[in-house]
């Protein structure tokens, strides 16, 4: 690569030589054409950072958070869970995720004009982004599509057979995952609120796509699989809060390229989202924290690293959309909202959501697309525009009641199709392979059942 | 006074525990231990190389009781413990000298 | 936000073509604006990823390294310190903090112009980083206030209540680092040698406001909350350096956010200042582990993790003003001066620095600041220049005597301020609730005690 | 800095005025430079966080990835070998390492001209990076000369003396290293392929420099050093998969700095070498865990990461030769080639190849720079051009069968440096202070043995 | 041969130690185990579940001594372990039949 | 019936398994301990502070044998765990009362 790029400062140089004497247009439009490169080149930088930070949430970031949590014996099975998702998610999306997501095509559903990633190279796709390779653009999504089905796994944790768990992530990408993305992100998506979209329902990086859809399947998970052995009598406790507090500390960082990575690009639209998304996480692991020393009298660490999830969750539909008080103020809410759902809601109706995906994503991530409708504001992004180019109203606050429907309508539309989608797959997969794993096996736990090794061998 | 070991299924821990407090025993030590008999091990494989792991995780369950109330005690416990499966574990009885309780130096039953 | 990129787009596409008809001066214009947003999101680029590195050292790097050093009872307790202000120092700093480090006003502390981040937004603050949105320059220095009084916890771990240290946290962040900061690096402020500062103090990214406020608080932590329980004759051991050694590492990379991220650019300057961060950061490494080779016949993991971050701490006020020789050599000289102090000086003064956070951020931060003073040359960051702007010596190598002075003065006022003032502090927090946890709660753990929860359950 | 900035601003302002009274060259240049500028400065974002990236795969992930392997009593001092070197590499590059690598020179070796990193400042060297800072180009070669040697350590883990291991380090990334960087990469280096080499060798991140040297040296190590006590009847198992887990994810994440920052630029290539990364990665993952399912009925997590390391080795020559689908294939053949190599080749042989740094590093590099020449393309990277200017077939598919045979020299030189150079090198380590530790100190642990202290302290 | 059994507080081990180092008992292996008794133990909450812990971390010290040395050695244990507070624990004594050292095969009381 | 208590060397454990096994003996709870003795532990340094650890990391192995097979036993253990040096650790034997299988409520010697 060093020659092209010698060239290239070669081909600059020749260049500039060639100004000295030619006439006016000329320069300008290769001094356009280094402008466009120089502007591309940074956004680019910016986006290919967002991707490593996206991959990292789920490994190790996730990966840590969720096995944290387990009891020692499901360490590696539940780790497995995110990392194999970094391999089936990656070969999918490479061959026809990224085409059905984003290749023109029904309001529901892509085509398969990039099957095998075909036609997708160096040059940007403007629809999308106008400054990155298209490459790039596809990293990024294909980030996403990896971590969301990785959020499910935290209510079938403990109890699921791996062989299952596989084939219910495969079929899930294909049936929920992609449709949503497309609904919500892709040209004449459904939802799309910029692309030509009947219902105009903003997402700015995945509120409903990744939250919901995650967090509603997570629930139906749990109802259909039924309580882990010996829950909630006999004491099931976190293995290893630290395991959790590095993963939670990864996903906040990660979160960073996640929500200010959507921006796709790295201009001041990105540093508003950034602040948003620290903001919310902030307050909302503040705000869990201060509801358990009301009824406990102790504050926990468990406490404050789910608060900054669920802050994160419920700020990600927002992110580039609201100013910086209102983020402090979503994730505060957000946080005391999530803490009631799974310290109280879960307790009353009594399904067994191992680490709580639902609670967290599922109502974190609905909270946060209703509030997208009522907190977005047009000082931060001019999401519409009238036939002047004025920007108009955004948000409820700002005088458009009609968003907050909007919202409401793509929230009700993830809900019923992840919801009814991942009670079939269930049921086939079920019938196919089996989804528990046997007594004997969740006994032994997962580690030695599933994968045949253990997570730790301490013994001196 | 009498020693009542008991290495139990660690599954089987919080049950045994419930059962004798029932009958008002409260006074025991566990321990984390790892057995070997009749119940055969799992086979554990890193990059190619297969470990046979015999020896299990288990739980040791250490009471000094009053002679008199040993055959209680270990009928309460074997309810428990019981899976029928190998691999429940056994039971050893011992003798025991003498007992202080090292709060107040009392000492022999009242110990305990 | 994709339809404003694809606006953004359109819009060039339009000027190119309006240019090939447009006269002369226009097409100019158009032209420096396109440059300008390169230019800006090339550096925001680097920015907002410098933002993220340096969270990532207080979360989860600062909190491994300190949790990996206190016993496994203590763990969480410890790790919660650094978590709880990334709460803490976030609100704050949206509310007050940055008006008042940042904002015009006295030499000693900004005024409330900033309050609730008023009028902070995407738009450069010319004065003080003219390429990035100053919502960029707000959330990096977010990120040094919010380390900053986590690095104290070192002092009083294992044994402060959580209540007490929350308390201090908030009275400390207000009195001694705002107008730290402000006094160095605000507009105007004292000691700030570029914005008119009556003392031009050099401190490239916080010798004095970050490491020696945290250290020399840390010092008067530990004389006034007394030793813990059984120290030094009961053997208090570090329950996982494995934990500490990543918590190192990732404050390692994180520091390259800390200090390069200081250029506020990703120039060449940023470059020069990775190098010297990177370069001292491995002799006081390797100085620590000599020390002890020669002491005790054997080099230990943590004395090279602890060299490392004294190297960090010694280099980040000289690291945009030094070379990359003298760089290697001021670390390797903090390595071995910080071994002397923790492992001698604290020894025969018996104070109880839990996690040595005098002898490593209070020493080595008054090192540097005053090496700084010696080693920063022109030829790196052309601080000074006359009248005719042509660069004059900068350190004492340089013949410039007279900064060695300025940079002591500056120490001076920092030990002062930081002691005294959190002196009072926990005074007035002893007598509100108390600083010390019960004998009872301190053998029970700060996990359980404090927060009612384990760092670790590891029966099968 | 801020004033430097400000300044920077303002001349720039000037500037503008400047341009609107000027004649027409003078602004074009001023343009020039403002583009130059910005397109340095967005490339320089990207190529300081790849440095960032490929440290952090060494501390802490590939401190972790060997950490977890090892036995509980062996990992801190398994660890140290990855951070001594963060050390030891860092002071050698300063001084000569990175002159006898990047100096000009005779084909094999470098000149002293960057001796102490003289004339290496902030301006180009456009030899080798025409775009960035050559502080910035320094700094990322020596990241990889820190990590080279620090795979090897694989190989004697848990039995090699310190002070030997330290010895020998030093004597290999001399003798062995940096001809070997200046070779293939090196401006006149025999397999330069695009500075003038005579075997025009494809390496675009280091399948030969760096993995197949240390790999094949790590077999040397395993052979000359012997095996480990007990070796392989007593059980040697992983005392922590989740470290190592851990260690993987920072290394796939870090191997985007690795590989795209090889691209030197922020540009569409590193956007492809990204891609072909990430997607290799994911296959040979995948790849080796399908090998233990069919052959124990149980895929493995650290299978798993085995594989993912073994694939993103496998890619490191190509990534910046070929298009996506190829790289899949590439990973998936990479990580079932190295599973077997791991798995039934060691065994046959009999080797103690403690973490097995050859059957990943020696034979997957091998194995991808291989391919490499198979299946570069010239539509992913015109590497060679007519004298029209014209691309010309880079790999076997597209017909240049002879690029299979320089990839085959390539190699073999590569072998044969490192396999004689190790050994004579073990030999005389040996006779100064012997390899291996005691039998005692091998029994009671290197850490220990080895630096007085042990990894973890759990008693409560 | 008499065999001390000793369950105590963790944080007493060190002081316990010397005391019998003092009186030149140097042969102890140590345990960790957890107990039950009257002591109560505590409660932990992981989002919103609450657990009560009832069994806590103790330390069992088990020496092998000469039977004429049991008293004394009972008594300096009891005196360095006691905290006076519920918890401090309990000794429990046995009679050993035999006593080998590996090392050299030797038996009885020469082998302690 | 009798009690055969073992500390010997953590590396030794599996040469004391396969010795154990060849004979016959396959029953038995292990136990990671820490043990005090004649031999001398070793100094840890951190941050220049140092520690004597004086307790090493042991293995406990309890087996419970017929009588008549204890002798046996015992000299298959002290074969297979003796390095000669200090160090190698000790074995006790006691008396047992009685033994019940948890599975099968089976008592004395045929509960082994
Ligand atoms: N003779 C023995 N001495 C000491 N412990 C024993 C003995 N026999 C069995 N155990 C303990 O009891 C556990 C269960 O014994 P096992 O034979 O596997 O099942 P079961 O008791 O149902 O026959 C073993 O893992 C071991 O810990
Ligand atoms: N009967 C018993 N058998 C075995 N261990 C016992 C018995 N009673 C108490 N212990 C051990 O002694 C510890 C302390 O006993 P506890 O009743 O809590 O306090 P105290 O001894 O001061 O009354 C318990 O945690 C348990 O480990
Ligand atoms: N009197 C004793 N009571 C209980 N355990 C003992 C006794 N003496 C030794 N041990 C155990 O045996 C181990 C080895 O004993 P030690 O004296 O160090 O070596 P040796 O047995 O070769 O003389 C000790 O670490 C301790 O665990």
């Amino acid at each position: 690569m060093k020659r092209i790029l010698s060239m290239l400062f070669l081909s600059a140089v020749l260049a500039s030589q060639v100004f000295a004497q030619a006439p006016a247009p000329s320069p300008t439009a290769a001094l356009e054409a280094g402008i466009k490169s120089a502007q591309s080149s940074a956004d680019n930088a910016w986006m290919l950072v967002s991707c490593a930070l996206v991959l990292m949430m789920t490994g190790p970031g996730l990966a840590l958070f969720y096995g944290g949590l387990v009891r020692r014996k499901n360490v590696l099975g539940t780790m497995m869970h995110s990392f194999v998702l970094m391999v089936i998610g990656t070969v999918l999306w490479a061959l026809v995720g990224y085409s059905l997501a984003f290749g023109e095509g029904s309001p529901f559903i892509g085509d398969l004009r990039y099957l095998f990633l075909n036609g997708v190279g160096g040059d940007p796709n403007a629809t999308y982004a106008a400054t990155i390779p298209q490459q790039t653009f596809m990293l990024f999504q294909m980030m996403f599509a990896i971590i969301t089905p990785a959020l499910i796994s935290g209510a079938f944790a403990e109890r699921m057979k791996f062989s299952a768990m596989i084939l219910f992530t495969i079929l899930w990408t294909l049936v929920v995952y992609y449709p949503m993305a497309h609904m919500v992100w892709g040209n004449g998506g459904l939802l799309n609120a910029f692309l030509g979209g009947k219902v105009p329902c903003l997402d700015f990086a995945g509120g409903t796509v990744v939250h919901i859809t995650s967090g509603v399947s997570a629930l139906v998970c749990a109802i259909v699989m039924g309580k882990r052995k010996g829950y909630p009598n006999e004491p099931i406790k976190p293995h290893s809060l630290v395991l959790s507090l590095i993963g939670a500390c990864l996903l906040w960082v990660g979160w960073f390229g996640f929500n200010a990575g959507s921006a796709l690009s790295s201009g001041s639209l990105a540093s508003s989202a950034f602040v948003a998304t620290h903001f919310a996480a902030a307050t909302a692991a503040g705000g869990w924290m201060l509801a358990e020393w009301f009824q406990h009298g102790k504050p926990s660490m468990l406490g404050g690293i789910s608060g900054a999830v669920a802050g994160l969750v419920v700020i990600t539909p927002a992110a580039g959309f609201v100013a910086p008080m209102p983020a402090l103020l979503m994730g505060f809410i957000g946080g005391i909202f999530c803490y009631f759902m799974v310290v109280k809601v879960k307790a009353m109706l009594g399904y067994d959501d191992s680490l709580d995906a639902f609670g967290v994503h599922g109502a974190g991530g609905t909270l946060g697309a209703i509030l997208t409708g009522v907190f977005a504001t047009k000082d931060v992004n001019a999401a519409f525009k009238d036939a002047a180019g004025n920007a108009l109203p955004v948000g409820l606050l700002e005088g458009n009641g009609s968003q907050v429907v909007n919202q409401i309508i793509g929230v009700g539309l993830s809900w019923v199709i992840a919801g009814v989608a991942t009670f079939i797959l269930l049921k086939i997969v079920d019938a196919m392979v089996g989804l528990r794993v046997s007594p004997e096996e969740e006994t032994a736990g997962l580690d030695l059942s599933q994968h045949g090794e253990e997570g730790y061998s301490l013994e001196s | 006074m009498k020693k009542i070991e008991a290495v139990i299924q660690p599954f089987k821990l919080e049950e045994v525990k419930e059962a004798l407090k029932a009958i008002g025993i409260d006074g025991m030590t566990v321990t984390e231990v790892r057995g070997h008999g009749r119940q055969k091990g799992h086979k554990e494989v890193y990059r190619g190389q297969e470990y046979q792991v015999d020896l299990l995780p288990k739980v040791k369950i250490e009471m000094v009781v009053p002679s008199a109330r040993a055959e209680e005690v270990i009928s309460a416990l074997t309810a428990a413990a019981k899976t029928g499966k190998i691999g429940d574990g056994k039971i050893f009885v011992y003798d025991v000298v003498d007992a202080i309780r090292i709060r107040n130096d009392e000492r022999g039953e009242s110990a305990l």
